[in-house]
């Protein structure tokens, strides 16, 4: 299935969509350039880990709010300039979770449960009720897909010193979109190098989107079973394309575009030039062949992965030294 | 202050490297965390296995990462898996024994915020439009909530308000909300029973936390700071009686960091921005 | 390290142990043997699946009761003969609970949590007060060890239907043993094959015993990451053996001995032959080399796996057969 | 009884396999559960898949294997991991579709015994010397938790109480503790939002679930037996008026069963003891 067809296929305007990978490994990219292409709508954002896609995302307008727990890309960009200019100016939304209790979250919808308990959160400003975004936008008690309550602080019944733990609300995505590096027809998934929260973000899922850099026959995943980690039977769509993450990284395949990030993120934290940079790498771009032509050979023969690294150990990231 | 052989970046790596003893399991964020890690395996703590959220254990840099997912940072590691196994089974489950974080603020407990805050420090101010945003929780706050940690900031004054803006990461006094009232109770009380801060690592000094008051009092100030300077810059009143003055780092060490841990300057070029 | 000395060093009068494998596969036999050899008594064997083990500490009087959700060996011995008798005549305790329960009571250790919901046992006599075996033996509010509580129902307090859901407690063992394919000098663990309930079994251990096939450099480990699941550091004893699980399997090393299960299973159900056969194969063994020798070269290397199957298509499961 | 080109337990994996649908993923569990849907599987479901609780997904097996766990159980399969994937996040999560399970005893709600009882049943009994023992839940309360199922069982007097002896798996009324007391309560409002029993295969008939009552009526008995006798043998007032017979099995099927899914007697041999 093409970026396109996967978009039109299975996003709405106003889902609850989970991204899938970690800043700048394994983000689907071009399945939120389609997004853009497409016009989406109303999107409630969620992550366990987010990146690029969300500035993305922002600046196409595509953007409700995020419950997550970061804004940023990590060293490739301390913060993201767009969003959280969005979030101060409270034009996107933000609902505060930790790391942790975002995939927690996931897995409590993937386990089929109401929720999941945590020691995390406890003591912070992160369930603070003062603090509770999704019910201050409306959220709670309104749209069926939120909970009630963001936390719920209870002591345990079972151990003399009766500890307060956090139980956090299952998260069920409308769709989740995440990138796998083999897959094999009917949908099985090899994910190769740390997996972030992406098998939980998978089974919450009620859709799965699934980006891959190569399809194989099933009896090639049966080969080493144990070697993979999601089952076909819960992915709805499968997307193969080389290059599907660029600018970010696909372990074992291939490594990010340090200069186009720069220049990604400059644009997207820039007025004067934001929409020339969507117009020229997003709008006028046709479909993901026309992005990788405009890329060039040369600039993606770069940045593919020597086997002995699973990374590019020559790749040029001066962009972001000194 | 003398002509120094080290930068005030490089000081701080090196000491809050000592907090990192051999054979310990430590949990590190991308930045300063993952450098301070990196060089204390490479010097006196060959035995240290890093843990990174994405999910790799005991990894092996042969280049640093610029994330802790990203390919780099699975580099010669033994397990591959994924941030539960690392956040739940390795910190929530305490069988690490040191994180190692970054904050905007931290506050006399110990307490982190590196989420948001008013436009002016100590005003309230709605979530929906906060004053400022830095990159929110991570996996800060999950670290801290079960491990013991030690701080990375930048000395700003800003950056030590008596009571941080936002409560992202618990220290040694948290927070409990009841009918509409917050009120102040030791971690343990709070849920937290394991873990709490060490030492806050600023870019002039070192800060360790009082056995009974849990406040953070000068442990040492770095060559050519001062005490009282230091002071001033300090939301609380902080007991500086204790402070000694840090030895500089040897040449060796500097050297091992610059031209082994990165030689790139991937992460030392970072911080001098 | 050898049976001997992790049995020694780790293992003692009274401990919870929880045992590893399922039914057949990975059950480490040579450290049990041992411990009957040692005259370990008292234990509080619990496990995500029992296996033959139950049986031989059972009828080695080692055991004082059982946590766990099944008595048997699947096909091949459908229930234990002599832990069900036991169990019936009051002198082995076993407290019931379902197999996913099990597992999240030990991932709920493993989590650092006091406990984990739910919906399993719900609407069940598995949470009967009736029945409820650990408060009934005293256990509870005695031994800190042992929850207050079996269980704790609650309604869910996130979602309209407010579902009510069951809390398990978490069960951390004195002691976990499993066993690995591959197992690195440092301890990192390669399980191969279906892994059960073993990551969360040795995530819950205070200590942990690792008996393996073959013991290699971490470097090899280091070679393929994704294979392997459990981190050297939650390692304490590393006991390397062929044949550690005989008469059960090591998928890709080694098969079962269906003879020498049928056998063993027999004798422990009849009163005239149980303790010939302990004299036989246990007590009058010396260490895990005399048992191998005892056994055979030609009847072991008739186990060994053929690696296109990960078990021996040629073994002769007669014993089994009609 | 015309004699026959198939077994009783034949009789009863062919009626079980016909609720496996294609493209069903389906729990087993070890022995009638795994041999029906096999044959499912080779007959009219190829595209079903088998999940089993040991950590496998969509297994293609060589040899029948002996445990849901042991190194055949894995042979083919596309997935491998560990049974919390398999009881979490398939069957809890409802990533399955249906469950085969067997038991000691059902009642008229489908609700399941796989544990222990009293010498007598009926008989209340003391948990710490129960007067039988069977094997124990096992993964059959979890998986009828969370899914549809149906049940296989020896059509036997003492296994079709009105109330089973000890409920180990839900069925549509279930039980609620409060203060000592038990309260028989629908299985939704017990917590059990998904799932319950859809049908009970005996070596005699195929019991269905009223769908107003949920009690369990006779929908089909097996050539050779007869709805009267039948009903003397079950606990509760059954109703038989909409019992038609089964048709017996095809010569087809019954050979591939014995030919390409079982032709070692693995598991045919072990149901004819």
């Amino acid at each position: 299935m093409s970026p396109a067809e996967a978009v039109k296929t299975f996003i709405k305007n106003g889902q609850i969509i989970a991204s899938g990978g970690f800043t700048i490994t394994r983000k689907s990219y071009a399945i939120y350039y389609e997004m853009l292409r497409q016009g989406i709508k109303g999107i409630k954002l969620c992550h366990v880990t987010p990146g690029g896609p969300d500035e993305l995302l922002a600046a196409g307008g595509c953007l409700a709010g995020i419950t997550g727990c970061y804004v940023g890309d990590e060293l490739v960009q301390v913060i993201h300039p767009y969003c959280s200019r969005q979030i101060k100016q409270g034009n996107i939304w933000h609902e505060d979770y930790s790391h942790y209790s975002m995939i927690l979250r996931f897995k409590a919808a993937a386990m089929g449960l109401p929720f999941l308990p945590t020691h995390s959160q406890v003591g912070s400003d992160l369930i603070n009720p003062e603090y509770d975004v999704e019910r201050k936008v409306g959220l709670r008690g309104k749209d069926s897909r939120f909970p009630l309550e963001k936390f719920h602080v209870m002591k345990d019944p079972f151990w003399p010193v009766h500890q307060k733990v956090c139980l956090l609300p299952a998260l069920i995505p409308d769709v989740t979109v995440i990138h796998a590096q083999i897959v094999g027809e009917k949908g099985t998934a090899r994910i190769m190098g740390p997996l972030g929260g992406d098998v939980e973000e998978a089974y919450a899922g009620k859709k799965v989107i699934l980006t891959c850099d190569q399809v194989v026959p099933e009896d090639y995943m049966s080969k080493d079973p144990n070697a993979n980690q999601i089952p076909h039977h819960i992915i709805d769509a499968i997307v193969p394309l080389p290059y599907a993450c660029h600018p970010v990284s696909s372990y074992m395949n291939y490594d990010y575009d340090a200069a186009f990030l720069r220049e990604f993120h400059t644009a997207m934290g820039d007025d004067s030039r934001r929409d020339k940079w969507l117009q020229e790498w997003v709008y006028e771009i046709k479909d993901h062949w026309h992005y990788l032509e405009k890329l060039g050979s040369e600039r993606l023969s770069k940045l593919r992965a020597n086997p002995a690294y699973a990374y590019n150990p020559d790749n040029d990231r001066s962009a972001y030294m000194n | 202050m003398a002509e120094q052989y080290y930068s005030v970046p490089e000081m701080v790596v090196v000491e809050t490297s000592k907090f990192v003893k051999d054979e310990m399991v430590i949990f590190v964020g991308i930045g300063l965390g993952l450098l301070t890690a990196s060089l204390a395996v490479k010097t006196h703590a060959p035995r240290a296995t890093i843990l990174m959220e994405g999910g790799t254990v005991d990894s092996r840099f042969a280049h640093l990462p610029f994330s802790v997912c990203e390919p780099r940072s699975a580099y010669g590691c033994t397990v591959t898996t994924g941030l539960f196994d690392i956040l739940g089974y390795n910190a929530g489950g305490a069988h690490a024994d040191l994180a190692i974080l970054g904050a905007a603020q931290v506050d006399q407990y110990g307490n982190l915020n590196s989420s948001m805050g008013p436009r002016q420090s100590g005003e309230p101010f709605d979530v929906l439009h906060p004053g400022w945003r830095a990159t929110g929780s991570g996996g800060a706050n999950d670290s801290a909530s079960g491990l013991p940690f030690v701080v990375n900031i930048v000395h700003q004054d800003r950056r030590f308000p008596k009571v941080v803006d936002y409560l992202t990461s618990p220290g040694w006094m948290v927070k409990e909300f009841e009918n509409g009232k917050v009120k102040w109770v030791p971690r343990k009380e709070a849920g937290l029973i394991r873990g709490g801060p060490v030492a806050i690592v600023t870019t002039q000094c070192i800060m360790k936390f009082d056995e009974k008051t849990k406040i953070a009092y000068l442990a040492e100030y770095f060559p050519g700071t001062d005490p009282g300077e230091i002071k001033k810059t300090i939301g609380w009143d902080i007991d500086i009686s204790r402070a000694v003055q840090t030895e500089p780092p040897s040449r060796e060490v500097i050297n091992i960091l610059r031209n082994e841990v990165d030689p790139d300057k991937v992460l030392l070029g970072s911080l001098k921005k």
